[in-house]
């Protein structure tokens, strides 16, 4: 097992360094750089050029790709141009947000999904199961932001219910923390439902068809325990595999949402940063998203062999 | 049919009678039906929009600012006076323009990469890890990133949205490859001396070309999804031509005073997924069923 | 009972000082300000962003500030003494003046912020004239300009990128290494990028004994209230609604249709800051056909100012031609009979004369709203008459850049407000070398070369009226209109008054 | 372990006149037709047919686990004087792994792979018979010991996938003999396995059945398999009853042209996993039903008559049924006038 998570961080290690370069390959095709932002239309190039002496943006790209990899091989991310502060920290700071929001919007998305699929599993070709099905469709099809921005006109200025945006952070005040996570989660978690909920239906009609499920009937054990005790552990594994698969969008996801509901986010920062040409938040919030990716499919493969006593690493 | 593959052999020697009944069945899915109608609907209006449209999109009135629904104007009007439904039905063009479009360069380098990948061992592994490292960034930031940096332009829109969604594609058409690389026929072409690039296309990809239809439905989708996300962050397809995503990128300002602005192409777009969600599962039902719900 | 006591004392203190404080007011109270982007830096001296303006003048003070009608005044600095041949400025500087680490501002402080300025100031060209800067005592400093600069007060006094005075310590670090210490009546406590930077009140102030009340960004800054926080918020819709459910007390700028339903709730106040800024349209000189002075004419006679005002700056937008502010005192009405013709036929006839050949140009544009939307609108007139126009949509940074190249680009739409601002100088200085157009106008650099030397203000206002009889005649670049920012606050909130940043000095919160 | 009159005791199992049918209610395709028998407590019935003969559908009728696409159109399936047919599914699941218990084909994949063995067999312990945990794992260990597995307390955390495809069936058998049914139906409980493990299994649940005294209903395509265990054979062709007797009466006096062609096919030692396939022709499919005599498309001795008319499972001895008409001069008994043939 330890050596499985050793192998697996270690094959990470070339895909990170292809995210790197592809990263530094966008800064260099981009036009801009941040010296523009601290200026307004008035500026002149001599401005500019002075501005971009003291933030370190005329060197070559090569030697400012060289020391970039030179400081992150010893844990450093660098400086922000923008912020002022380490990168490290303003994604530090950032992070429980992101992964706040996406852990919340996952689990309420594979809680339901899997109660909806498995319901619409066991209702199969009946009313249920098309109803279920038809909502999950429609989940899939809301564009995200869309449906923030209904909820926000709905929720929050309509009904003034529940704020528009903003976050308070968990260890200020939970239930004001809950409020300002609730139509984001909301809106999360519905665009993605419909995923593992498809996913669901279709591995749970296939297990119900397996030997063991029929062995388990023909223990006249009552229906649901066969169905969430024999039948569901084995659905698990495809939909698990579902889940490591709208991580990555779902990261996306909250990206999209963080913009709407204005959470100050890994996805903000990121955004801001690309528009801003904040070139070294850029370069450690992309790298720290595609930790985060490759650590999340390294916890689905681990967990697969918790699923799966027939999974094993050696 | 319980196996898939066998779709794909017909698939390569159409028997009449076979895709008689593949044709058949199409015709009687019913999320084919239903998204296919759906899609075609607002084809044919995003097609005929001169025919159907009520005012020209692009006629601002100032004096006409932010009406509500009304007789005249059934989606109200923006801030520039001009008449919403007019611009969602124009809209439609660009949006479908940039689907399609998305969907044209997807299917071309997905194949290329994962057929190439499939096909020839050697090219597996470093291609694969590419296309790993290229999953690793979330899409849509890839997207945004590109659209923001390269300037909003439709074509860049669609450079954005296709790298996006070509390396899944690709994984998708490599897996298939591999299966089908090692049935007879393949074994057969190659023992009768095709050359590879003969073999790679004229069998492998004919074969594979129904989880790549299915695929590149959902990718249709995505797209559609993703230019209105563009727009709303500002790096969408430039105005003044309406697509659903400016829309109610314009409307955004004038959410509480004006939710017509941004409701009616939101449902435009949820409509236009809809049905292409809907195709695409039918189709995946019909020409793959082992596909799952993974996209 | 305590607490009581001590309010009152502290009231009775207040009145004894000379402030003005209603009854129902308090002292004390955290006021949040939502505005629309995070400001790039807290260094004042690299960034001319609006948004650091609003959070760094609360920080920060400058040796001359301007008043309520952008005057330059006295703020840091005691009085001043111009030598007769107007090169030699002699500063007595306010002496007892608290930076925020507890250090005494002193000569030696200002000469290093000046000198850091002038190497790396965002706006460096402010002190360009200046030849030598020295510390002629404990509290006075001597600067020697090489040439006669009849508006070196109002470049010293520009909050554009403001010349603020640092410790000496922080002036000799580098761009955005300083610890954001000034002299200001707020110091600095927090900054979360991007989401919040949070000011509180500096107890121990030095407030200018030299006024009685607030002044523009000069004046007596008394602070009553606790800390203020500046909440970035891009989305319209997310700063109302934090107005509304009581998150935010001021909001730096609301949409038309949002102002005039907040206006008819008692409980906020709409002011309409207008005028704030011109909308321009610039063009580049050094591509054709918009080098060619009958395009630009064409396309100047074309445009329905207020076509492009209502849809861009709805509900707040003034149709005037002046490239200054109504109530400057140079404003003038020079060339105005050629502001908003609104004829078509007219710009067909100068199209006919121009060298333009059917050919499509690019009109780059940022992707904020009112910009993007005084594109589209100039790119639907100028359809009509037969010119073909693509947009060109890209953010801030890309943009910016493309638009200080000769290639690229035709037309460039944005704000243009601090000039105005600050005075007929700056409203010249962008076009002076062909910066703005990419490529020299020998007759504006002469203008500015006069406007800069000329020391009698009949003079100036003169020169200027000439340079804005340029502009028109040979549709340098066009102004489509003055607008203006709805600002609100809530009620709570008493004493606001807007100006150029939403000042937080003067205020109390009613809580 | 023949010639027990065992038929003489009052039935444990009655089955009669059960048809199941499948597809659309307008378009029903008849799958099990008219099949009725009965089993007495402690008895061994053997149902013989090939593939598609309906074999394994009558063991899951008798159990209600019919796969949805399935269903009962007619009969009764008495357990007792309990009437199964008149039950709730509810109710009929009830006497499941209580009364009824079921082995199956694939021990490979009857077993939840996800589960420990322990777990499997306990939760019929603890959710059927009420046992505490404790009470579970220890008459878990103990029925492992009776299915013979050596070891067994360390076996029971195993997984399915740890084990041999031989020892899956004894845990099977393991699952069956913790419900205490009264029935146990095993469904071609050898087909899967080695030869070796056959004969082990075969005489294990020959053990476990003679020591427990339950019915057994003995599923299998192979005729060597029930001349060794059943007491009555019944066979069955495409969905019918061919030949119902005492298992000596079968392999001694078979009536039924079917029942001759396939104890003409019993296989070799050698061959002895192969399929009865030395029969001419195949079973017919569901869809495509003769409308007389099913097998008389592939009968040695048919008639023109046995195409048209299917002669129902008819007395020719006391305790021996056979539907054919051959046996009776092509004529149904009790109709004296048909028309004759060549």
């Amino acid at each position: 097992m330890l050596s499985f998570v050793l192998r697996r961080l270690l094959s990470s290690i070339p895909v990170l360094i292809l995210v790197s370069l592809m990263t530094f390959a966008l800064i260099w095709l981009v036009p801009g750089d941040p010296a523009s932002v601290f200026l307004d239309a008035s500026a002149t190039p001599e401005q500019i050029e002075n501005l971009r002496r003291q933030l370190g943006l005329d060197q070559p790209i090569w030697s400012q790709m060289l020391s970039w990899y030179e400081r992150v091989l010893s844990g450093d991310l660098g400086q922000s141009i923008l912020l002022r502060r380490s990168v490290a920290d303003a994604i530090l700071e950032r992070l429980p947000i992101t992964l706040s929001l996406a852990a919340l919007a996952l689990f309420f998305a594979v809680l339901f999904g899997i109660l909806l699929g498995s319901l619409a599993a066991v209702n199969h070709q009946r009313w249920g199961d098309q109803s279920i099905m038809a909502i999950a469709l429609l989940g899939l099809s809301i564009p995200d932001f869309w449906l923030g921005l209904v909820l926000i006109v709905v929720f929050a200025v309509q009904l003034g219910w529940l704020p528009s945006g903003g976050y308070v952070p968990i260890t200020e005040d939970f239930v004001g923390w809950a409020r300002s996570m609730a139509l984001p989660a909301f809106t999360l978690t519905v665009t993605q439902i419909g995923f593992i909920a498809r996913m669901t239906r279709s591995a749970m009609l296939d297990v119900l068809r397996q030997d063991y499920v029929r062995t388990a009937d023909a223990k006249g054990l009552s229906h649901s325990f066969v169905v969430l005790r024999h039948a569901l552990p084995n659905a698990l594994v495809p939909i698990l595999t579902v889940t490591g698969v709208i991580a990555g969008g779902l990261l996306g996801g909250a990206v999209v949402v963080e913009q709407v509901f204005f959470l100050p986010g890994l996805g903000r920062l990121i955004i801001g940063a690309i528009l801003s040409r904040d070139f070294p938040v850029i370069q450690g919030g992309l790298l720290m998203l595609a930790v985060i990716y490759l650590v999340i499919n390294l916890i689905v493969d681990l967990l697969y062999a918790l699923i799966d006593p027939r999974v094993r690493y050696g | 049919m319980a196996d898939g593959r066998l779709n794909a052999v017909e698939g390569l020697a159409p028997h009449a009678n076979r895709l008689r009944t593949l044709l058949v069945r199409l015709v009687a899915n019913r999320s084919i039906a239903l998204g296919g109608g759906l899609v075609a609907i607002i084809t044919l209006l995003a097609v005929f929009a001169p025919l159907v449209a009520p005012y020209d999109p692009l006629e601002s009135n100032f004096r006409a600012r932010l009406l509500p629904p009304s007789a005249e104007h059934w989606f109200g009007t923006d801030h520039f006076g001009r008449d919403v439904l007019s611009r969602v039905i124009y809209g439609g063009r660009l949006s479908l323009e940039i689907g399609f479009l998305v969907v044209l360069a997807t299917g071309i380098f997905g194949t290329l990469i994962g057929g190439c990948a499939g096909y020839f061992r050697a090219l597996d592994n470093p291609v694969m890890r590419l296309m790993d490292a290229w999953m690793a960034f979330p899409a849509i930031l890839l997207a945004i990133a590109v659209s923001a940096t390269l300037g909003a332009s439709v074509t860049n829109v669609v450079i954005a949205l296709s790298l996006a969604t070509t390396p899944h594609t690709a994984r998708i058409v490599r897996a298939s490859v591999l299966v089908v690389r090692e049935m007879e026929y393949v074994e057969a072409a190659r023992a009768l001396g095709a050359r590879d690039m003969r073999i790679l296309f004229v069998h492998v990809l004919l074969n594979s070309i129904a989880p790549l239809i299915v695929r590149l439905t959902y990718v249709f989708a995505i797209a559609i999804l993703a230019e209105a996300v563009l727009s709303y962050i500002g790096v969408g397809p430039p105005p003044p031509a309406p697509s659903f995503g400016n829309i109610i990128a314009n409307g955004r300002d004038f959410m509480v005073e004006a939710p017509w602005v941004t409701i009616f192409p939101g449902v435009a777009i949820f409509v236009v997924v809809l049905g292409l969600n809907l195709l695409g599962d039918g189709l995946r039902d019909v020409l793959d069923p082992r596909m799952r719900v993974e996209r | 009972m305590n607490a009581r006591i001590l309010q009152l004392a502290l009231v009775g203190g207040l009145a004894a000082s000379g402030l003005a404080v209603t009854a129902n007011a308090q002292q004390g109270g955290d006021v949040v300000i939502a505005q629309t982007q995070a400001p790039p830096s807290l260094d004042a001296h690299v960034t001319s962003a609006q948004a650091a303006r609003n959070v760094n003048l609360h920080i920060y003070e400058t040796l001359f500030a301007r008043d309520e009608n952008a005057v330059p005044v006295p703020d840091l600095a005691e009085s001043l003494e111009i030598s007769e041949d107007g090169l030699t400025y002699v500063f007595q500087l306010r002496e007892g003046v608290n930076f925020h680490d507890g250090t005494v501002m002193d000569a030696e402080d200002v000469v290093a912020s000046l000198e850091r300025y002038r190497e790396i100031g965002a706006s460096s060209t402010l002190l360009s004239a200046i030849d030598s800067i020295e510390a002629t005592g404990d509290h006075e400093v001597t600067v020697t300009l090489s040439e006669v600069q009849s508006t070196f007060l109002d470049n010293l006094s520009s909050p554009r990128a403001p010349i603020a005075i640092y410790t000496a310590e922080q002036a000799a670090l580098g761009a955005n290494e300083v610890d954001y210490i000034g002299t200001g009546p707020f110091r600095f406590v927090e900054y979360q990028p991007d989401s919040f930077v949070r000011l509180e009140r500096f107890d121990d102030y030095s407030v200018n004994p030299n006024y009685s009340e607030r002044d523009g960004l000069a004046g007596a800054k008394e602070v009553s209230i606790d800390s203020v926080t500046f909440l970035f918020m891009p989305e319209a819709g997310s700063r109302v609604a934090a107005l509304e459910s009581g998150e935010a007390h001021v909001v730096e700028t609301v949409d038309g249709p949002s102002a005039g339903r907040l206006a008819e709730n008692d409980a906020y106040t709409v002011h309409n800051v207008l005028p704030f800024a011109f909308q321009v349209i610039k063009f580049n000189h050094a591509q054709a056909p918009t080098n060619d002075p009958e395009f630009r004419r064409a396309v100047m006679a074309a445009l329905d100012m207020e076509e492009i005002m209502a849809i861009s700056r709805p509900d707040i937008y003034q149709i005037d031609g002046g490239w200054l502010f109504p109530n400057s005192p140079f404003y003038n009405d020079a060339a105005l009979d050629q502001y908003n013709v609104a004829d078509l036929d007219a710009a067909r006839e100068h199209l006919a004369n121009s060298s333009y050949d059917g050919e499509t140009l690019t009109f780059i544009v940022d992707n904020g709203r009112p910009n993007v939307d005084t594109a589209t609108v100039v790119q639907q007139r100028l359809a009509q008459i037969g010119v073909d126009v693509e947009l060109s949509v890209a953010d801030w940074p890309t943009v910016s850049q493309i638009g200080f190249t000769p290639d690229g680009w035709h037309f460039w739409a944005h704000g243009f407000g601090i000039e105005p601002f600050e005075g007929p100088a700056s409203v010249i200085a962008p076009w002076v070398d062909g910066v703005s157009m990419q490529a020299d106008d020998p007759e504006i650099n002469r203008l500015y070369q006069e406007l800069t030397t000329a020391m009698d203000p009949d003079d100036r206002a003169a020169i200027f009226a000439e340079f804005q009889q340029h502009m028109y005649d040979d549709a340098v670049a066009i102004k489509a209109g003055n607008y203006g920012l709805f600002q609100v606050s809530a009620d709570e909130l008493e004493n606001f008054v807007p100006y150029r940043i939403p000042r937080m000095w003067g205020v109390q919160l009613n809580q | 372990m023949t010639g027990v009159p065992l038929s003489q005791k009052p039935p444990l199992l009655t089955v009669e006149a059960l048809s199941t049918a499948t597809g659309p209610a307008r378009r029903r395709l008849t799958i099990l037709e008219d099949v009725s028998f009965t089993v007495s407590p402690g008895e061994v019935i053997g149902i013989v047919g090939e593939s598609g003969s309906g074999k394994s559908m009558l063991a899951l009728t008798l159990m209600n686990l019919l796969p949805r696409s399935i269903v009962r159109t007619a009969g009764t399936v008495r357990l007792g004087e309990t009437v199964l047919t008149n039950l709730s599914n509810k109710a009929w699941r009830d006497r499941r792994g209580r009364d009824m218990a079921m082995i199956f084909q694939e021990p490979m994949t009857s077993l939840n792979p996800v589960m420990r063995i322990g777990q499997q067999i306990e939760e019929v312990l603890v959710r059927r018979r009420r046992m505490t945990g404790r009470e579970a794992n220890r008459e878990a260990v103990r029925l492992l010991e009776r299915v013979e597995i050596s070891s067994p307390a360390e076996r029971l955390r195993a997984y399915p996938h740890e084990l041999s495809g031989g020892m899956r069936q004894r845990v099977m058998i393991a699952i069956a003999l913790a419900a205490n049914a009264r029935i146990l139906i095993a469904d071609e409980p050898t087909t899967a396995l080695d030869v070796t493990i056959q004969a082990q299994i075969l005489d294990l649940l020959r053990q476990l059945q003679a020591d427990m005294g339950m019915a057994l209903i003995l599923i299998t395509h192979d005729l060597g398999v029930v001349a060794e265990m059943a007491h009555r054979v019944m066979v069955l062709y495409a969905g019918r009853v061919a030949e119902l007797a005492p298992v000596d009466s079968i392999f001694d006096d078979p009536r039924h042209p079917y029942t001759k062609a396939l104890l003409a096919s019993i296989p070799t030692i050698e061959s002895r996993r192969e399929r009865l396939t030395t029969i001419d022709g195949s079973v017919p499919t569901v869809g495509a039903m003769p409308p007389g005599c099913r097998f008389a498309s592939r009968c040695p001795v048919a008639r023109a008559v046995c195409k048209t008319l299917a002669p129902p499972v008819m007395p020719i001895a006391e305790d021996h049924g056979v539907a054919c008409m051959e046996p009776f001069g092509y004529a149904l008994p009790s109709s004296a006038d048909l028309p004759g043939a060549a």
